[in-house]
């Protein structure tokens, strides 16, 4: 155990090379770019006995750790904005394929207009593609989940791929404070298993049948099974690496809900200064609460429902939008969530920071107390509403 | 015919290599290969073509598997002696 | 260990029956072939298209090595892929032995959408073969033109009309494009010269980095010939030079199959009904017997017999 | 509502006749749905199509369990799939077939079947075995659901007179056997 | 005006030709191609006085219409399944560069396994796209909505692109009567329109800057904002449609709603199976009802909900999960809504006739009752269930 | 009227200052020089790259005639919908004149990830002229390899290691695989020689169907050489046979440049940061020499005066 | 100078031709190209070459514009007759 | 918590001298954080850098909005880019300047100022006017956050003794101005 100042970039790139990943594959993009240059460097001293392929879009990216990954290989990608939604259609087929492929995603907004700043608009709209979803708030955090997310990814009772969020510029180019494992601890945390279902002569399988009417119900039932089953994988993995590493994070941060009036629930960088606000609100007698999710896929519904139950009223902040649709991408689910276990507590959302638009302390506030009002009036006047945005 | 999620292996993989022997695309066919044996040479040449393949080597005889043979006629087409004649299913 | 006759192939079957390609269809002749060259040391990729659709109608495969599909665009990306596999796992000493690495890919699949991802690997080098099945058009999808549709012939998205001739392009030219790429063996193969073939996928499989073959693989629908002449009419192909049968190596071209006396184009397309509409227009006969006259200077093809 | 089930090979028209059938009957003020079963269709492989003809708008989308009437396009068909599965027990068996009534009979004895030499004939009048605009006059001898005259003007405006010599000799020479 | 036999493909290729429209780009997949067959058969026929760009890929048949659209002219394409889902980049830029661009959808399950038959997954996984997105039932409808697309899409106040919906092989190769208007009707009704903002020397505009942190969340909200207004359109373009053909569609097709305990929301060519049951089941007493979708972009929530605010249960049938969420994407936007709304009455969600399951009469009944026990429990058990696959 | 001097060029600016390229940067060279051969009468598609970024900074935006950026992969395929876009309104009269439609893309837009919709626009001989500004790697995003990046040089993904030369691979013949399509013109092009440019693009733009040029195009923190020497550096290109200039016209290669006296390449390494950990590996160099050597057997370049 | 969403044009395309040039990029500049006019043969050659541009030409003379001279030195270093040199800016 | 924010151009190493604190800051037992401005960052435009030191963990991610202290490495900044914007009141500017105390002072009348003729130092040690390790020396006097000799390895260990001379020498020769 040591502690260095890495970048969320350059912290996933460590993480991978003390995971011995075998395969490498992946197209630059910013805020990705410092994470691929690393993993480069490493490959090119010996550092990582691994291939890089330095493939020629990020379809093929996907593509061929996909491929690797069905020869047996333990592979890495990342990518995004623009480069993940080029990647969309393999998505799908790595999923449904089983594939244990570990992809880091330096959250950023889509085009148009292009923008190489942070928001989520990128992972949102591969929320339908069957992968097992994290999001980190720091750099430590991206390295402990890179970590955690091949031990779930391989495991036999998932074989599924992952793919860990961390916020474009602010947590990909921010240096801090990383305590790493050591190389040995790491990969007896996760160690490379030897998966049966592989391309190899010795036993010739076929892999990508075509799934007629009479059997692709069953074949996409048992993906989508198999991801929400991947929960106690996932809870328990992270059990086991808080015992070796003394890091744990949960399926999300719950701070100060106990007692809240009201809860902004949030993803990724963000909960760190959502705290913030709630301590310096709290200190003026607001009871504001925090819940950063760290998990988006599998959902945990229940978990989050149970945590705002005695609130008065949710704010779900999310950097993204649907446009056409009644809510946000999480706060539909967050607000589908609660209709499913029968709360009535009244959710609103909040869009913000979209295309890299700040979100300061003030901005953080301005919610919390649109979440208050909300609370005294219990009454909802606008579901969607937006911070920062010159109207 | 239809499985159960339980009977599919992770991923759809089939683990049964050349399973589609199982069906038996012979029923596709309106004609059949016939080989005579009188003209033909055992040059090969019908067995390398065949697009199924419905032409095996048996007993160093090139031989017509039933189950498979589409009725294509290529053999026929292509056989140096035309030892190979279509014959029509019946009706 | 070049092939002599067609009796020199292996007698296993990889690629076996209960397939559903049509009647008579070149693909099944090509998957044969490919597979009894390269043996069970073999890893397949193949792009969405008419060979794999039917060889693998879950749950049944026609093929007895190891075979992946994941998509339309992408076959040559996943031959990297697995490349890159084995090599790093051979160097850990997690695989003892390195299989032969092969992409298969229809027209489509090849000189348009997976076009870059072909591009891609030959230029890193990647060590693996690249075999197109061409059979000049989108067949999987029921027959519209790709790039590789030969000038003049009717799909339903070439259709001949008032203001069309059929396909109003001619064929792209991928050897050369492979060729352009830097790669040590491409080659062009045809079901009438098995042989031929064979010996080239053979070489194309012990060239060290990328390889390509270039194969034309007849379509009885979509050609809209009876499905007993699929095979002859991949010859006259051959014996009007519509497609020379050659091999570049290290950039070097080679003809591996020479024809003394050429036929003229006609004899290609009247038997032909994509090409029925036009196989009367003299001017349009003209332009496609100049593509041949033009393939017979470059690779020594011999004088037209008429 | 009456619902047609069609069998043929790929390549042998089945789609085509089924919708030659539903244009005919549009024309006589009916109303249709004309459909293939869904999927590549190759060279050779056995293959189904279905019409349905009411006489009130149709509404509903689910396949054909149950036709009223199957049309058999190709006799060796027999062997590889249940062209009756599903058939309605009053429902009509229509076959291409040079055989006779008797041995026609023992094959279904359960249905009330019609039949033609529907390939004889498409070969003395085309030149060649297509024999779906054929059996669409048997079909119409079996169960008169619309006119021959809009039947004979569709298959003539989709090809040719031939078609129409074919279809209108079929019609004439099928037998109904109950 | 004249009665024909067509198929849900061709039809909506005669309303392409009679739109006289200038540009078509598009790549083949089953089950769309025989639409762009007869298209290209046009264009060669001189029957349509337009460009036909046979693209290389999906990714390049939607870029090539959105520069054609930006150039001026009016533009068809049209995909299913993986050729959308290798879209996906440039329909978040068609909308957000508000080119009225109209694409016919053959809605396919997506891959792995490949499968050809028809679901929704392919279309639900762009619904952050910010296009406006229609469903037809018949072969009818898609003529009807092809023309109502473009006045749509072209209208002033819209320009967004639009997504017609269409059921693979269900619609798409299903012959059926199709009454259509006269050529002129068509173009009186859908005039072509001279737009400012194109690409023209003789107004040297700038189109795809770059949107820094401080533009781009106001064009995103700009985007967001226009397809939330063009219900105002979409609603006026049905009615105006209906004057000259008799034929109108509504946002959605409520059927034996008013007094029913259960109703099933369903989207596509399932609908008109789903009003036979309820004729069926009504005939056995059953107070049963179907709400049939038509507009699922902008998402026409209050309407939605104003209907279901009588009944006793929801059903949501849908042909698209959304693996490891709360529910399918369809379901849980409903659900969203009620509570938005602060309705309680339960909504179960239904996925069904994923890869081309077929649903037939049974299924249809299992779901009705399956909405009825709700109705008298007045309660859920499970919220996500299964019907058609082989557990 | 071809140009004789850069006196000839027009004065009119469409590419302005103000806009954000480095300072010393090749791409403003040959935006200004293609704006000004082109003229008003021109619309412009654009990949995303360093050019596309820095000059269309909202609200700024450094061009004077019709401009689109859509993505980085398909600058060619937004060309294709403009030229048909004007082809079907000027067939009906809804606009009377036909511009000049360019596509830009750096190295990485076309020969990786633009690579397919260039090779379908060029197939299928759409009217356009797709010039590639080369800077040999991805810049934008930080000096990443792209398959244009030369053999040896230093990137951040091709870095220089114990077990790396640094870039593997040799450059990607962009021209030779657009020649492959059969196009009518296709051309290389260097900032030291602007006339020369000049004179080709306007070939290009006069060319029916599609027409392509290779523009090498000096960065100045890519190649790790000071601001100044970006247009000294890129002579040296040429000087040393590493870059020819010539032009196909038809398939036919013309030398446009010849150089009597080359030079070594080590002139133009020993000044790139990017070949700093070459330069003196003499192993390396020959490689490198000998690609200038075959450049210069290709395209009679003299002797090496050394 | 962010704007409103109203005051955004449609679909965020700019209507301002060379409105880069609101942009006053001399301010990256650390030297300055200055001409002497009596070595000058008014070749153009900097003109030609200059990246921004920020040479001009006035009454017939090369003229540089410092609102957007960078001050990379290419014009300096191309002059055939060495009539640019680059001027630090001022501490 | 301190909050530092470092002006620079595009190629002169703002974005490495905030990292190399922060390294040095890491060692001595702090928490920090150092970041770019995020976005393209052109050869010759101005840019930004930043580091947060403190004695706890730092959770906050917002932008840096009212540094306690300023670093120009490059004086002709001054006249583009507002370097004092939202700067303490009580704040430092640290200044890369041959400028002598008057002048400078002048410039920044409301402001502790520190300022040292890194150029020189630089062009005189590195023989380039790389000024990003020098002025490291220069803030560390003015606001001596960690230890000198913790800069100086980490320096040191990514560079080469020249850089630590030209940091040494620079520390050394900083005023300090009130
Ligand atoms: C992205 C994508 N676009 C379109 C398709 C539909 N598609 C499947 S196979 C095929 C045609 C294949 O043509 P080719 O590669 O020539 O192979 P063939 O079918 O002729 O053997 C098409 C268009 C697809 N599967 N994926
Ligand atoms: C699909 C996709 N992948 C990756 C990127 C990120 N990206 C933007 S520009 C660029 C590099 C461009 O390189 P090149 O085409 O050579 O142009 P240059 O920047 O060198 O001028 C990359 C990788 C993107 N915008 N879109
Ligand atoms: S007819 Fe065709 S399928 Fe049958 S054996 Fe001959 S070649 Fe094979
Ligand atoms: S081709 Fe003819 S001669 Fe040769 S083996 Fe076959 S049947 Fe015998
Ligand atoms: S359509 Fe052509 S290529 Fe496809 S299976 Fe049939 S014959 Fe073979
Ligand atoms: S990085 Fe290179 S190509 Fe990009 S703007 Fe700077 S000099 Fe030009
Ligand atoms: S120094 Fe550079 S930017 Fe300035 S005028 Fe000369 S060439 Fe132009
Ligand atoms: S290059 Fe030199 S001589 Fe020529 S115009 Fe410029 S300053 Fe004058
Ligand atoms: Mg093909
Ligand atoms: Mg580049």
């Amino acid at each position: 155990m040591k502690t260095i100042l890495l970048s969320g970039n350059t912290s996933l790139s460590y993480a991978v090379k003390q995971l011995d990943v075998d395969v490498i594959s992946a197209y630059p993009i910013t805020p990705q770019t410092t994470m691929v240059e690393k993993l480069s460097e490493y490959v090119a001293n010996g550092e990582l006995n691994a291939e890089f392929i330095p493939v020629e879009s990020e379809h093929s990216a996907l593509t061929a750790a996909l491929a690797a990954s069905a020869a047996g290989a333990r592979v890495f990608t990342s990518t995004s904005s623009q480069g993940l939604l080029l990647m969309h259609e393999i998505l799908f087929i790595t999923a449904a394929m089983r594939m244990p492929v570990v992809m880091g995603i330096a959250d950023r907004a889509v085009s148009a207009p292009i923008n190489i700043w942070n928001d989520h608009s990128d992972i949102m709209a591969q929320r339908d593609a069957g992968w097992i979803c994290f999001f980190a708030e720091s750099a430590q955090e991206a390295y402990d989940k890179t970590i955690q997310s091949y031990r779930v990814a391989e495991d036999e009772n998932v074989h599924l791929p992952v793919n860990l969020n961390f916020d474009g510029f602010i947590l990909t180019h921010t240096y801090e404070p990383v305590t790493t494992l050591d190389d040995e601890e790491v990969l007896k945390y996760a160690p490379k298993k030897i998966r049966s279902l592989v391309l190899d002569p010795k036993s010739p399988y076929t892999f990508g049948a075509l799934g007629s009417p009479e059997y692709y119900f069953e074949a996409k039932y048992q993906a989508v099974k198999a991801l929400e089953d991947s929960f106690d994988a996932i809870v328990k993995a992270d059990k086991e690496y808080k015992k070796i590493s003394g890091r744990g994070y949960g399926i999300f941060n719950a701070y100060m809900t106990d007692d809240a009036d009201t809860i902004l629930v949030s993803l990724g960088s963000i909960g760190g200064s959502v705290r913030e606000i709630v301590r310096r609100m709290r200190r003026d007698g607001a009871k504001v609460g925090s819940l950063s999710l760290k998990l988006f896929r599998p959902f945990p519904a229940k978990q989050i429902v149970d945590t705002l139950l005695k609130t008065k009223s949710v704010v779900v902040l999310e950097k993204a939008t649907s446009p056409g649709a009644i809510s946000g991408p999480l706060h539909m689910e967050i607000q589908a969530s609660l209709k499913t276990f029968d709360v009535t507590i009244p959710a609103i959302n909040i869009i913000a920071g979209l295309g890299g638009r700040e979100i300061g302390p003030e901005d953080i506030r301005i919610m919390f107390n649109k979440g208050l009002k909300v609370a005294s009036q219990k009454r909802v006047d606008t579901i969607m509403d937006y911070v920062g945005v010159n109207i | 015919m239809p499985k159960k999620v339980s009977e599919i292996d992770e991923g759809f993989v089939l683990k049964t290599p050349l399973s589609s022997m199982q069906t038996k695309t012979g029923s596709w066919r309106a004609f059949r290969a016939v080989i005579d044996y009188n003209k033909c040479i055992t040059c090969g040449i019908c067995w390398s073509l065949c697009p199924e393949p419905a032409i095996y080597l048996k007993d160093n005889k090139y031989t017509v598997d039933y189950d498979y043979c589409k009725g294509c006629g290529i053999c026929a087409q292509e056989c140096p002696v035309k030892a190979i004649s279509m014959v029509r299913e019946s009706d | 260990m070049p092939y002599k006759t067609v009796k020199d192939l292996p007698l296993k079957e990889n690629f076996g029956p209960g397939h559903r390609l049509c009647q008579g269809c070149g693909a099944g002749i090509i998957a044969r072939l490919v597979t009894k060259v390269a043996g069970d040391n073999t890893i397949i990729t193949n792009a969405t298209g008419c060979l794999e659709v039917s060889s693998t109608f879950y749950p049944d495969t026609a093929w007895g090595i190891p075979w992946i599909h994941i998509a339309f665009e992408n076959a040559a990306a996943a031959a990297s892929g697995i490349r890159a596999a084995y090599n790093a796992m051979i160097r850990k000493g997690l695989k003892d032995s390195s299989p032969n690495v092969i992409a298969l890919g229809g027209d489509g699949g090849t000189a348009d959408i997976g076009l870059q991802a072909l591009s891609g690997a030959l230029e890193r080098g990647d060590h693996f073969t690249y075999i197109c099945y061409d059979n000049e058009a989108y067949m999987n999808t029921g027959i519209q033109r790709s790039s590789a549709t030969p000038y003049g012939a009717w799909t339903t998205t070439s259709p001949p009309g008032k203001l069309s001739p059929g396909q109003k392009t001619e064929k792209k030219n991928l050897v050369a494009i492979a060729v352009a790429h830097g790669i040590k063996y491409a080659a062009t193969a045809n079901v009438a010269y098995i042989v031929d073939a064979a010996n080239k996928i053979e070489k194309a499989l012990n060239t060290s980095g990328a390889s390509f073959i270039h194969f034309l693989s007849p379509c009885t629908p979509g050609w809209r010939i009876d499905t007993a002449s699929s095979v002859k009419v991949s010859r006259l192909a051959v014996q009007t030079a519509l497609w020379p049968l050659y091999e570049v190596v290290n950039g070097e071209y080679i003809t591996t199959v020479k024809v003394a006396k050429r036929l003229p184009v006609t004899e290609y397309l009247k038997v032909q009904g994509r090409f029925r509409h036009i196989v009367n227009k003299p001017e349009e006969v003209a332009k496609i017997q100049a593509i041949a006259d033009s393939n017979a200077a470059k690779f020594g093809y011999g004088p037209l017999s008429q | 509502m009456i619902e047609i089930r069609w069998h043929g090979r790929g390549g042998q028209g089945a789609v085509t006749a089924s919708e030659m059938l539903a244009n005919a009957a549009l024309r006589d003020g009916k109303y249709v749905q004309a459909f293939p079963a869904f999927g590549p269709e190759r060279r050779g492989a056995p293959v189904l199509a279905f019409t349905r003809i009411d006489d009130k708008p149709i509404e509903i989308r689910w396949q054909i369990a149950e036709p009223d009437v199957v049309v058999v396009l190709d006799m060796s068909l027999l062997s590889v799939v249940n062209v009756t599965s599903g058939l309605k027990s009053d429902g009509i068996v229509v076959l291409n077939t040079a055989k006779d009534s008797s041995e026609v009979k023992k094959i279904f004895p359960n249905y009330k079947v019609a039949k033609a030499d529907a390939t004889s004939i498409a070969l003395k009048n085309l030149g060649a075995p297509i024999t779906n605009t054929a059996m669409l006059g048997a079909l119409l001898k079996a169960a008169p659901v619309i006119s021959f005259e809009t039947i004979a003007k569709v298959v003539g405006e989709r090809f040719d007179q031939r078609n129409v010599t074919s279809l209108k000799e079929t019609y004439d020479s099928t037998e109904v056997l109950n």
